[in-house]
């Protein structure tokens, strides 16, 4: 049988590359190749996270952006011909994905969540209608691309030593350059909703603006975030816009949401209705939330919240 | 500057309808101009305002988008004409065949010195059609773009990345897309509605284009359902303030979440 | 068919928010003074109007544009104008 | 182009403002029909009976193009008591050949059509702009509007905007709106498939049936509940005296969930799923309550001009709204001709609409609101027309009296004098 086609892998991001890797060891047990942008040891590490080879493009320290690689990745894929090439879903990557399909005359399936592979075909499902619906595609183009995003696969445990060899590949010069003129940091978000673990989250069953005390040391004594629904960040900004979890706010999908004094209006429950646990603490027990909730608590949160602070301390 | 604003028709995903079976139906579905596209529009308004040059609306779809409400809407938010390209091939087009038509319609239209696009449609938000189109163009890509000046070798560009803001140089023409940061969309005043009736608008088709050989597949479309619904527990905890917190983190603990 | 509470009502229907715009401000301190029977607290099919913890409070993103507040309101407490243009309830049935 | 003064602008897509625009477009003058809505009828609600004849003189066999839900052959009268109600129930094929007598109709879809027949006859439709004021000259005439900082004129305003119509109020027409002058109307559109529907109703083809239910329905409050049949939905709601609802502090939306679980109505909206809520302002003070309906370079059509009838079997308003067009347009379109837009030049609205059979109904049932006030109508006598069928049927083994002692003993029972009765029975016959 002809020689097993590989399957590639890149991403500018290291921790994104080595979820990618384990992703790919994942489908049809293929050799895995690793293609790294950056510093050169990205390419040796890795080796050490499942990679059966590496291939180092080249450093984007300096003048060259990530994207100025797509023409020299574009006559890789031509020339090896994997049979799929997973791509990290960072905004470059999706820069890199898509002007790579078009200059080989494919496609990009984005954002995929999870591959199947049904007879000889790879069957990939993605979110659209903003998380409205889930669409399943079966990919006819060769190579398929696919952009994968942070949290889809988990990275395997880093080798001792690095297996397989590297190489590095020569740069083909693309037909146009951006000319970097300056990078500027930017302002880390205050807080990333989306990674949080566990959230609290604040709504209008809350009198004063001072009562988020009581919210921040729940939020504390369990480890969670804050966070609150709209009227909170836009009408009483209470709290900053990115705090607010709701359709055009934050999406969230964590183990832990506990509503505080939230109503659960449709625009609130599109934001959290994929978290893990839901628990819901609000006097009004039509409140729509409750059906939301795995949890409820029907009673007055100025009582409940402190009997609750305790009772977590309290634990042996 | 002459500016080329590509814009997604779209059924509004708040319209989605689920059936008993879990399959959804979008017939009911009010279309309206992608909400992610609304910024582009704007950029490109005001770059030809500030530049003094005209700015051509671009969009591909299905019959549905045909219609003189989403004609009339898109062009009362500054583009002076207005090109579609109508054909039911394009229902469910993906992002290459979409970029494609895209292309084949540029060619017609006259010289350009920028494409515009969303950072993604508002349905399918693939956030891929800008970058296709450029490198089928042959031009110079970029996406995330936050802010855009004129200068004198071309454009400065911002770059909203997700570690960093990269302050890029580029030559025209190129082709960008614009994140919702770049500018806060119009609301279309009385007097723009009403000049928006008679505005230029041209249609092709497919065949026009010299695409109606039909458009290269690179992907089935095996199935659309809504999201399975997470089974909640509904478990309500009475008691007093005491009881109920203490149940509480009984449960919690249970969860493994303290 | 079940019982609904109207914010389960109200959840079925189509709005495009007008953030950061309310088209909807209650006086407080001249419905404390003039007011004689706080009919906005019931009177409202969509129960925008309720008091919580002593404030009369306006969530104006579930109004239904009916304007019975607004003649119901015996004082000039309440300022109740229709959303901006193309913003609020959208009806699909009517 | 911005500087242009149109001979119309007319503010509200609605029933009466999109009529309004159809007819003086098709006349050929320059018509701009302002919404504020995204699209027209996505702020409108009716209950949802549009009593047709009148539009078909101005659009011939419209139903053959429009969104029309049902064709109205059945009409039951529910008068509600706690455990029970009295009906009657009539049934017409008459009613089902054209030119049909009335429709059910659904508003964000109806006015969108007809919104759009205007603008194929020329008128020019400006969707998501909100009008916020009337411009006037120094001398008063109305001569254009305000929206969102941008004024545009035109020789005649009409204000189509609505029973809390603002336009009216500005321009000085009508004083604030007390609150026995309208009643809030509460609405659900209720899912449920075409075959249940013809099944439970008893109907065949796009046949339909109208509810209107006096008594228990408003639970004593002075209104009615109504329940129609759409294609593949039910509209069901209240209207509710907006004085009575203060007086009586009563929440509209629990009055509608215990009308929704009344024991006749229950079984009708069973298995439904709810598709949308919503509420709007039904003007209910008949003759008494209109403005002044012209001035200078403006008109009131429809619900802005307070035309509506609520007589107890039927509430009518789509049809004065489109009557009150024909009237305006005529009007307009006179008043072009004498190149004069004066208040005494479009008082030809007043003598159109005098003439027409708008404000004949609206005179004929002119005692209407003050009937329909009296309480005996939403609790007495429902429960007392039950009470009475209850005792005629109840074989409790014991010897039955003649009906006549019957009725009387439940009348003493239920403390309504002869007298009152009467009384009721001849203001009843000089009101409807």
């Amino acid at each position: 049988m002809a020689e097993q086609r590989e399957i590639w892998v890149f991403s500018e991001k290291p921790a994104l590359l080595a979820e990618l890797i384990a992703g790919a060891k994942t489908l049809g047990g293929r050799r895995v190749a690793a293609w790294v942008v950056g510093a050169r040891s990205s390419a040796a590490q890795a080796l050490t996270q499942g990679a059966d080879r590496a291939a180092w493009l080249g450093d984007t320290g300096g003048e060259r952006l990530v994207e100025d690689y797509v023409p020299t990745l574009a006559q890789q894929v031509q020339a090896g011909a994997p049979a799929v090439l997973l791509i990290g879903s960072t905004r470059r990557g999706r820069a890199v994905a898509g002007r790579l399909a078009a200059r080989l005359d494919n496609t990009v399936l984005t954002d995929v969540l999870e591959f199947q592979s049904e007879g000889g075909d790879l069957l990939i499902r993605h979110m659209i209608f903003g998380g409205g619906a889930v669409r399943v595609e079966k990919a006819l183009a060769q190579p398929v691309i696919a952009t994968v995003g942070s949290g889809v696969f988990a990275p395997l445990p880093p080798a001792a030593a690095a297996q397989g060899e590297m190489v590095e590949v020569p740069f083909v010069e693309p037909e146009w350059r951006a000319r970097l003129i300056e990078r500027k940091p930017r302002p880390p978000a205050a807080v990333n909703l989306a990674a949080a673990r566990k959230v609290i989250c604040a709504g209008r069953g809350l009198a004063r603006q001072e009562d988020l005390a009581m919210i921040n040391e729940l939020a504390r004594a369990l480890g969670a975030e804050v966070a609150c629904t709209r009227p909170l960040a836009e009408g009483l900004n209470w709290l900053p816009r990115e705090r607010y979890i709701g359709i055009s706010g934050a999406t969230i999908k964590p183990d832990l949401y506990f509503g505080v004094g939230v109503s659960g209006q449709a625009q609130h429950i599109i934001g959290m209705n994929r978290s893990k646990v839901v628990v819901a603490l609000n006097k009004d027990s039509s409140a729509p939330i409750f059906q939301q909730a795995d949890y409820g608590v029907v009673g007055d949160l100025y009582a409940i919240l402190p009997a609750l602070v305790q009772a977590i301390k309290a634990r042996p | 500057m002459n500016i080329i604003v590509c814009v997604k028709f779209t059924p509004d995903a708040g319209d989605i309808q689920v059936n008993s079976d879990g399959s959804i139906s979008l017939e009911r579905a009010e279309w309206g101009i992608g909400s992610f596209d609304l910024q582009a529009v704007e950029a490109g308004a005001r770059l030809a305002e500030a530049t003094g040059g005209k700015v051509m609306a671009l969009s591909a779809g299905p019959r549905q988008i045909n219609h003189s409400k989403l004609k009339k809407d898109l062009l009362s938010r500054g583009p002076d004409e207005l090109y579609l390209v109508v054909d039911d091939a394009l229902q469910d087009a993906g992002t290459a065949a979409t970029a494609r038509v895209l292309a084949g319609a540029i060619g017609k239209l006259g010289p350009f010195d920028l494409v515009l696009c969303g950072e993604g449609s508002a349905d399918l938000y693939f956030q891929q059609v800008g970058l296709q189109l450029g490198e089928m163009l042959g031009l110079p890509t970029l996406n995330a773009i936050r802010k855009i000046e004129t200068a004198a070798d071309g454009l400065r560009v911002e770059r909203d990345l997700d570690d960093e803001i990269e302050v890029l140089a580029v030559p025209m023409p190129a082709v960008l897309a614009v994140t919702t940061d770049v500018h806060e969309p119009r609301l279309p005043t009385m007097k723009e509605i009403l000049k928006a009736g008679k505005k230029p608008v041209t249609e092709w088709t497919l065949a026009d284009l010299g695409l109606s050989g039909g458009l290269a597949k690179h992907s089935a479309v095996v199935s659309i359902r809504a999201p399975h619904q997470v089974q909640r527990k509904n478990i309500r905890i009475e008691g007093s303030p005491e009881e109920a917190a203490q149940a509480l983190v009984g449960y919690l603990n249970k969860e493994g979440l303290i | 068919m079940r019982r609904m509470s109207v914010p389960e009502k109200l959840a079925v229907n189509k709005y495009e928010l007008d953030e950061g715009h309310p088209h909807i401000e209650v006086h407080e301190e001249v419905c404390r003074a003039q007011c004689p029977n706080l009919a906005c607290l019931f009177v409202c099919p969509a129960n925008v109007y309720s008091e919580q913890n002593g404030r009369i409070v306006a969530d104006w993103a579930g109004c239904l544009e009916c304007g019975t507040c607004k003649v119901a309101c015996p004082t000039d407490a309440l300022y109740w104008v229709f959303p901006r243009g193309g913003f609020g309830v959208i009806y699909r049935e009517g | 182009m911005s500087e242009e003064t149109f001979d119309v602008i007319i503010v509200g897509a609605g029933i009466a403002g999109c009529t309004a625009a159809y007819l003086l477009a098709q006349q050929g003058l320059q018509v701009v029909l302002i919404e504020r809505g995204p699209y027209p009828g996505s702020k409108n609600l009716s209950g949802g009976v549009l009593y047709g004849r009148v539009l078909h003189e101005i659009i011939p066999n419209f139903w053959e193009e429009a969104p029309v839900e049902r064709i109205i052959t059945n009409q039951v009268i529910s008068f509600l008591a706690a455990e029970g109600a009295f009906n009657i129930d009539f049934k017409n094929e008459a009613f089902c050949k054209p030119p049909y007598n009335a429709f059910t109709v659904l508003r964000a879809k109806f006015d969108r059509w007809l919104a759009e027949k205007a603008e194929a006859a020329g008128a020019m439709l400006v969707p998501g702009i909100k009008v916020d004021a009337v411009l006037r000259d120094s001398a008063g005439q109305v001569t254009g509007v305000a929206a969102g900082g941008e004024e545009m004129r035109a020789r005649v305003v009409i204000a189509a905007d609505g029973a809390t119509s603002f336009l009216a109020q500005e321009a000085g027409l009508r004083e604030r709106i007390p609150t026995a002058h309208v009643a809030t109307g509460v609405k659900q559109v209720i899912a449920l498939p075409r075959e249940t529907i013809e099944e439970r109703f008893h109907l065949t083809g796009n046949e339909g049936a109208a509810y209107t239910v006096v008594g228990y329905a408003t639970r004593g409050v002075p209104g009615g509940g109504f329940l129609y049949t759409n294609r593949e939905s039910l509209s069901v709601g209240l209207v509710m005296r907006l004085d009575d609802l203060v007086r009586t502090q009563s929440k509209p939306a629990e009055i509608l969930e215990d009308f929704l679980a009344h024991p006749t109505i229950a079984p009708l909206v069973k298995g439904g799923r709810l598709l949308e809520y919503g509420a709007h302002l039904v003007p209910e003070g008949g003759l008494a309550m209109m403005p002044r309906l012209y001035t200078g370079g403006m008109l009131l059509v429809g619900d802005a001009a307070g035309l509506g009838v609520n007589n107890g079997f039927a509430i009518r308003g789509m049809d004065l709204a489109i009557g009150s067009a024909i009237a305006a347009a005529g009007a307009v379109a006179e008043a072009k001709e004498r190149g004069d837009f004066s208040a005494q030049s479009l008082s030809g609205y007043q003598r159109r609409l005098d003439q027409s059979f708008v404000m004949a109904d609206m005179r004929t049932y002119a005692r209407a609101p003050h009937f329909m006030h009296n309480p005996r109508l939403f609790h007495a006598y429902p429960a007392l027309l039950v009470d009475f069928m209850t005792r005629m049927y109840d074989q409790q083994g014991l010897p039955k009296q003649h009906l006549t002692p019957t009725l009387r003993q439940t009348l003493q029972d239920h403390h309504i004098s002869l007298f009152d009765l009467l009384k009721d029975f001849l203001e009843g016959a000089r009101a409807l």
